[in-house]
C-alpha cells in the first residue's frame, strides 16, 4: 500500500514532465519524480520498529534498518542537486534568449 | 496510562498523502513563487518521512539540499515575465499521458505485490554490513562507512557528477559562446 | 557592509552577521563527525555553501565577490576533486588496490578513527561547498548579454 | 594489466580536474591528447589480457563483490572498451582544430574527459547502482557539451535531451531499487544468481523491472518510440562532440547497458528478443525515411544513426551466433563511418560556415581530404563492398534469412538502399555539381582535423580485416560468446573470486 502510494508521487512527476509547458513546472515535476524514487528506496529498507544504522557507546544496538538504500538515496539526492542546477541554468539561459518559459513559444526545432 | 501508538505505516501514509497533493498543487497552481515554495512544503514532507524511517543522515542532506534548490528556483523565477496567455488546452496530449499513468499504475500495483512486504527487508548483503562494519571500517556510522568505504567508489563518481554540473552551468551562462571571425 | 544600499534592511545584515559564523561552524562540525553521527561531507559542504549564499542574499553580490571571487571558488572545487581523488589512488600506488582504505582504523567512537573516511568528507565538503556556492553566484551575476 | 584497470576511470578523471585549472590552450591540448592516448592503448592492452586469463574481476578496495563494487572484464566489455577510447582519441585530436571556434577551451576538453569517464567506467563496472551512477556522469556531462555553443537551439535541444534523459535515468533508477528489494543485491552476478534461484518462469515483478530497465535504456539509446531527443541533441552539439554522441554514447549507455542487463541478469528471454527485432526494425525504416528529407547535413546523419542503431538491434535479437556477430560487428563499423560522417560535416560547417547541403556545392576541389574521407564513409554506411560495412549488414541479413525470417532481412535491405539514396544526395549536393563563387577561396580544414579523418577512412576501408580468424578471436568472437552464454555469466564471475 505505502509503495503504491510512492509510485503514485512517481507518477504525479510524471504528470508533470508530459504535459506542462513552463519550463520551471517541467522542473519541479522532474525534482518531485527525484523525491519519490528516492523515497522509494528507503521504504524499501525500512525493518518495522527498526533503528537508525548509528553504533551507540551506551546501549546495544539491535535491528537496524538496512543502510545500503539510505547510502544509495545519498548519492541520488546529489545526482538530482546536480541535474537540477544544470536544468535551472539552461532554462535562465532560454529565458535569456526568448524572453518566456512557455515551451511552446519555443520551438525552433522540430521533433 | 496508555499511548495509542502509531505504527510507522499509520504515520506515513497521511504524509504521502500530504506529498501527493502538495505536489499537485505544486504543478497546477498558477503563480510561479506559489508553486515553488509548494515544492518546498513537499520536499520538506520528504524530509520528515526520512525521519520517520530512521535515516537522519538522509534527512540533514534532503533539508539542506532542498533549501538549496529553493534559492536557486526563487532566483530563476523571481524578477521573470510569467503571462501565460490562455491557448487552447491540448486534451490529446493530457489524455495521452493519463493512459500512460494508469497503464503503469495497474501493472505496477501487481508487480509490487511481488516484493516482500513493507519493513520486511531481505537484508542479504545488509546484515554483513552491520555485523562487520565497525570492526572492518572503524566508522560507527554505518552509512558513512557504506558510502565512503565498501562504496566509496561511487560517492567519488558522485562527487564528479556534481563538478561536471558546476562546470556545466559555467560553461552554459558564459557571455560569448563562438568565435566568429567576419569576413564574408 | 560599507554600501549601505546594497542588501537587504539593516536588521536582516544585523542578523546575519551574528549568524554566519555559526551556521559556517556547524557546518564544519557536521563535516568532521561524518563517520560518527548523521551528517558527512556533502551535507556539510551545503551549509558551508548556504552561510556563503547567507552573505551575499543579505549584502548584495559585490561584497561576496570581493571576498571570495570565482577563480578561488574553481579552483577550490578542483582541489577537492583532486583530494579525493588521490585519496583513492594512494591504496593503488602502495598495495595495488583501488580504493583501500589503508589508514589506521583506530578505535571507534573517537573522532580520529575510521581510517580516510573523515579525510574523504574534508575532501568532498571542499568540493562541494565551493561547486555549489559557485553556482548559485553564477546564476546569481548573470546578466543577460544583449541581444534578444 | 589487472592493476591498471581503476586507470580507465582515474586517468581520465585527474586529467578533467587539472585540464579545468589550466589557462594555456596548447597545454589544454596536449594533456587532452595524451590522456586519451593513453587510454587507447591501455584498452587495445585488455585485449591480450582477457584473451590470456578470461574473464577479469577486480575487487575495489579489495571488498568480496556481494559487499564491495567490482570491475569486470570480458569479450563484450573490451569490444566497447575499445571503440569508446578509439573514437575518444580520435575527436579529441580533431578537437585540436575544431574547437578553436569556439571559447572556454580547457571546459570543454575537461567535460569531454569526464564524458569519457562516464563511459568507461559503466562499461567496466559490474555493480548495477554504479551502473547508473556512471550513467548519470556521462549525461550530464553530455548535457553540458551539447549546449556548448549557447545557441538558442543548442540550449533547446540540450533541454529537451536532459528532461528525456532524466527521466530515463529515473525509470533505471526506480528498477533498480525494486530489483534490490526484490533480491537484496546490488551486484550482477549475484542479482543473476538469486534472480534464477528464485523462480523459472518470469513473473509480473521481474516483467515489470525489466520493463522499466527497457524504457530507460531505450530512451538513452533513442530506439523509435524514444528518439525524439536524438535529433535535435546530436546536430546541435560540436562536431567532434557530435561523433562521440553518435557514435559511442547512445552505444555505451543504450545497447551496452541493455544488452548486459538483459543477457546476464534476467537471461535473454525469446520476449524481448523478439522485442528488440520488432524495435530494431521499426528504428530502421522510421529513422530512415526521417532522413531521407532532411537538408542539414548533421540532422540527417542524426537521423541515420537512429536507423543504424535498428540493425545493430536487429542482429542481436535474432539471437543467433551469425546474427550476433554481425549486430556487435556493425556497432563497432557504425562508430567509425558515424564519427567519420560527423568529423566531415563538422569539416563542411568550420569551411564553409553552413549545414544547409542547398547552400553547398562544389567542395570537391576545395577540399580533397573531406570528399575523399566523406566518399569512403558514405559507402560504408550504405553497404557497399569493400567497406566494412558491407560486411556486417551482410552478417545481419544472412543470419535473417538462416532464422527463417527472410520478411526482417527484405525490411533490411530496403533500409540499405534508402540510406545509399539519402547519401548519394549529400555527396552531390555538398561535393559534387556547379562550383558556387562564394566558396571560390576555401582553404582545406586543419592538419589535426584532416588527420583523424583519414584515420578513419583507413579503419573503414580496412574494416573487413577483422573478420579473419585471427583477429576475429581476439575481438569479436569473445563478445559473441558473452552473449551466447549470458546465463555463464554470473558463475564464471564468481569462480574468478574464489
Amino acid at each position: 500500500m505505502i509503495y503504491f502510494l510512492c509510485l503514485v508521487f512517481f507518477c504525479v512527476g510524471l504528470y508533470g514532465i508530459l504535459v506542462k509547458r513552463n519550463l520551471i513546472k517541467i522542473i519541479i515535476g522532474m525534482s518531485i519524480l527525484d523525491y519519490s524514487v528516492n523515497l522509494f528506496l528507503v521504504l524499501t529498507g525500512y525493518r518495522m520498529g527498526g533503528r537508525a544504522p548509528i553504533y551507540d557507546k551506551t546501549q546495544e544496538v539491535k535491528n537496524m534498518v538496512d543502510p545500503i538504500p539510505q547510502a544509495l538515496v545519498l548519492t541520488a539526492i546529489v545526482i538530482g542537486l546536480a541535474v537540477l542546477a544544470l536544468m535551472i541554468a539552461i532554462a535562465v539561459r532560454l529565458y535569456e534568449k526568448y524572453g518566456t518559459y512557455d515551451i511552446t513559444e519555443i520551438r525552433k526545432l522540430r521533433g | 496510562m496508555e499511548y495509542i501508538t502509531l505504527t510507522e505505516a499509520d504515520q506515513l501514509i497521511p504524509l504521502m498523502i500530504f506529498m501527493i497533493i502538495g505536489s499537485i498543487v505544486a504543478l497546477e497552481i498558477k503563480d510561479m513563487l506559489s508553486s515553488v515554495i509548494a515544492m518546498g512544503a513537499v520536499g520538506v514532507g520528504v524530509t520528515i518521512s526520512f525521519l520517520i524511517l530512521k535515516a537522519p543522515d538522509l534527512a540533514i542532506t534532503q533539508l539542506v539540499v532542498e533549501i538549496l534548490c529553493l534559492i536557486l528556483l526563487v532566483r530563476a523565477t523571481i524578477k521573470r515575465e510569467m503571462y501565460f496567455p490562455r491557448k487552447h488546452v491540448d486534451y490529446l496530449r493530457i489524455i495521452s499521458a493519463l493512459v500512460l499513468i494508469f497503464v503503469f499504475l495497474v501493472f505496477s500495483y501487481a508487480a509490487l505485490r511481488g516484493l516482500p512486504q513493507f519493513g520486511m527487508p531481505i537484508m542479504k548483503v545488509a546484515s554483513e554490513y552491520i555485523s562487520r562494519g565497525i570492526r572492518e571500517t572503524g566508522a560507527t556510522n554505518m552509512v558513512a562507512s557504506i558510502i565512503l568505504d565498501y562504496r566509496g567508489y561511487d560517492t567519488l563518481i558522485e562527487a564528479s557528477i556534481l563538478f561536471t554540473a558546476v562546470l556545466g552551468v559555467s560553461v552554459v551562462l558564459r557571455a560569448v559562446g563562438r568565435i566568429r571571425n567576419e569576413k564574408s | 557592509m560599507r554600501n549601505p544600499k546594497k542588501g537587504m534592511t539593516l536588521i536582516v545584515k544585523e542578523v546575519t552577521r551574528l549568524t554566519v559564523g555559526l551556521i559556517f561552524l556547524f557546518g564544519i562540525y557536521i563535516m568532521l563527525h561524518g563517520h560518527l553521527t548523521p551528517g558527512g561531507g556533502f551535507a556539510g559542504g551545503v551549509i558551508i555553501a548556504l552561510s556563503f549564499i547567507h552573505i551575499v542574499l543579505a549584502y548584495g553580490g559585490d561584497f561576496a565577490s570581493r571576498k571570495m571571487n570565482l577563480q578561488t571558488a574553481t579552483f577550490l572545487e578542483s582541489l577537492g576533486g583532486l583530494m579525493f581523488l588521490l585519496l583513492a589512488l594512494l591504496g593503488l600506488i602502495f598495495t595495488g588496490v583501488f580504493f583501500l582504505n589503508l589508514l589506521p582504523h583506530g578505535t571507534p567512537f573517537e573522532l580520529k578513527s575510521a581510517g580516510i573516511i573523515p579525510l574523504c568528507n574534508i575532501a568532498i565538503c571542499i568540493k562541494v561547498g565551493a561547486g555549489l556556492f559557485l553556482v548559485f553566484i553564477l546564476l546569481t551575476t548573470f546578466r543577460p548579454g544583449g541581444d534578444k | 594489466m589487472t592493476r591498471l584497470l581503476p586507470l580507465f576511470i582515474a586517468l581520465p578523471l585527474g586529467c578533467a580536474f587539472l585540464v579545468n585549472l589550466f589557462k594555456n590552450k596548447k597545454a589544454a591540448d596536449l594533456l587532452a591528447n595524451l590522456c586519451t592516448f593513453i587510454l587507447l592503448i591501455l584498452s587495445l592492452a585488455t585485449i591480450y589480457t582477457v584473451k590470456a586469463h578470461g574473464i577479469v574481476v577486480y575487487k575495489v578496495g579489495n571488498w568480496i563483490p556481494p559487499i564491495g563494487i567490482s570491475m569486470v572484464v570480458d569479450g563484450l566489455t573490451v569490444l566497447l572498451l575499445v571503440t569508446v577510447n578509439l573514437i575518444s582519441f580520435l575527436s579529441s585530436l580533431y578537437s585540436i582544430g575544431y574547437m578553436e571556434k569556439y571559447t572556454a577551451k580547457p571546459k570543454f576538453y575537461s567535460l569531454f574527459l569526464l564524458m569519457l569517464t562516464g563511459m568507461n567506467g559503466l562499461i567496466v563496472t559490474g555493480d548495477l547502482f554504479n551502473m547508473f551512477v556512471f550513467l548519470e556522469l556521462a549525461g550530464v556531462a553530455s548535457y553540458a557539451l551539447v549546449a556548448f555553443g549557447t545557441e538558442a537551439e543548442e540550449l533547446e535541444a540540450s533541454f529537451k535531451y536532459m528532461i528525456l534523459s532524466s527521466l530515463a535515468a529515473s525509470f533505471v533508477l526506480l528498477g533498480v531499487a525494486m530489483l534490490y528489494s526484490y533480491t537484496s543485491s546490488l551486484n550482477m552476478a549475484d542479482i543473476a544468481l538469486t534472480l534464477a534461484q528464485k523462480s523459472a518462469s518470469p513473473n509480473v515483478t521481474v516483467l515489470f523491472i525489466a520493463v522499466l530497465f527497457l524504457m530507460g535504456f531505450g530512451l538513452k539509446a533513442a530506439i523509435v518510440p524514444f528518439h525524439p531527443w536524438l535529433p535535435d541533441a546530436h546536430p546541435a552539439a560540436p562536431a567532434p562532440i557530435s561523433a562521440m554522441l553518435s557514435g559511442v554514447l547512445i552505444k555505451a549507455l543504450g545497447i551496452y547497458a541493455m544488452l548486459r542487463v538483459f543477457f546476464c541478469v534476467f537471461g535473454a528471454s525469446p520476449l524481448f528478443l523478439e522485442t528488440l527485432c520488432i524495435l530494431g526494425i521499426l528504428s530502421m525504416i522510421v529513422g530512415v525515411l526521417l532522413a531521407v528529407g532532411q537538408w542539414d547535413v548533421k540532422r540527417l546523419l542524426a537521423y541515420h544513426s537512429i536507423s543504424q542503431i535498428g540493425y545493430v538491434l536487429l542482429g542481436i535479437g535474432l539471437g543467433t551466433p551469425l546474427g550476433i556477430l554481425g549486430g556487435l560487428f556493425h556497432l563497432f563499423n557504425h562508430s567509425m563511418f558515424k564519427s567519420l560522417l560527423f568529423f566531415n560535416s563538422g569539416s563542411l560547417d568550420y569551411a564553409a560556415g553552413t549545414r544547409n547541403l542547398k547552400e553547398m556545392g562544389g567542395l570537391k576541389d576545395a577540399m580533397p581530404v573531406t570528399e575523399k574521407t566523406c566518399l569512403v564513409a558514405s559507402l560504408s554506411i550504405s553497404g557497399i563492398p569493400p567497406f566494412n560495412g558491407f560486411w556486417s549488414k551482410l552478417f545481419i541479413i544472412v543470419a535473417c534469412v538462416q532464422a527463417k525470417h527472410p520478411g526482417y532481412a527484405l525490411w533490411a535491405i530496403i533500409g540499405s538502399l534508402l540510406t545509399l539514396s539519402s547519401f548519394m544526395k549529400v555527396m552531390r549536393y555538398a561535393f559534387y555539381g556547379m562550383p558556387k563563387k562564394a566558396y571560390a577561396s576555401l582553404k582545406e580544414v586543419p592538419s589535426s582535423m584532416q588527420a583523424a579523418m583519414i584515420i578513419l577512412a583507413i579503419i573503414c576501408l580496412l574494416g573487413g580485416v577483422l573478420l579473419f580468424p585471427l583477429f576475429r578471436s581476439a575481438l569479436l568472437q569473445p563478445a559473441v560468446d558473452v552473449l551466447i552464454n549470458g546465463k555463464n555469466y554470473a558463475p564464471i564471475v564468481f569462480s574468478k573470486l574464489k
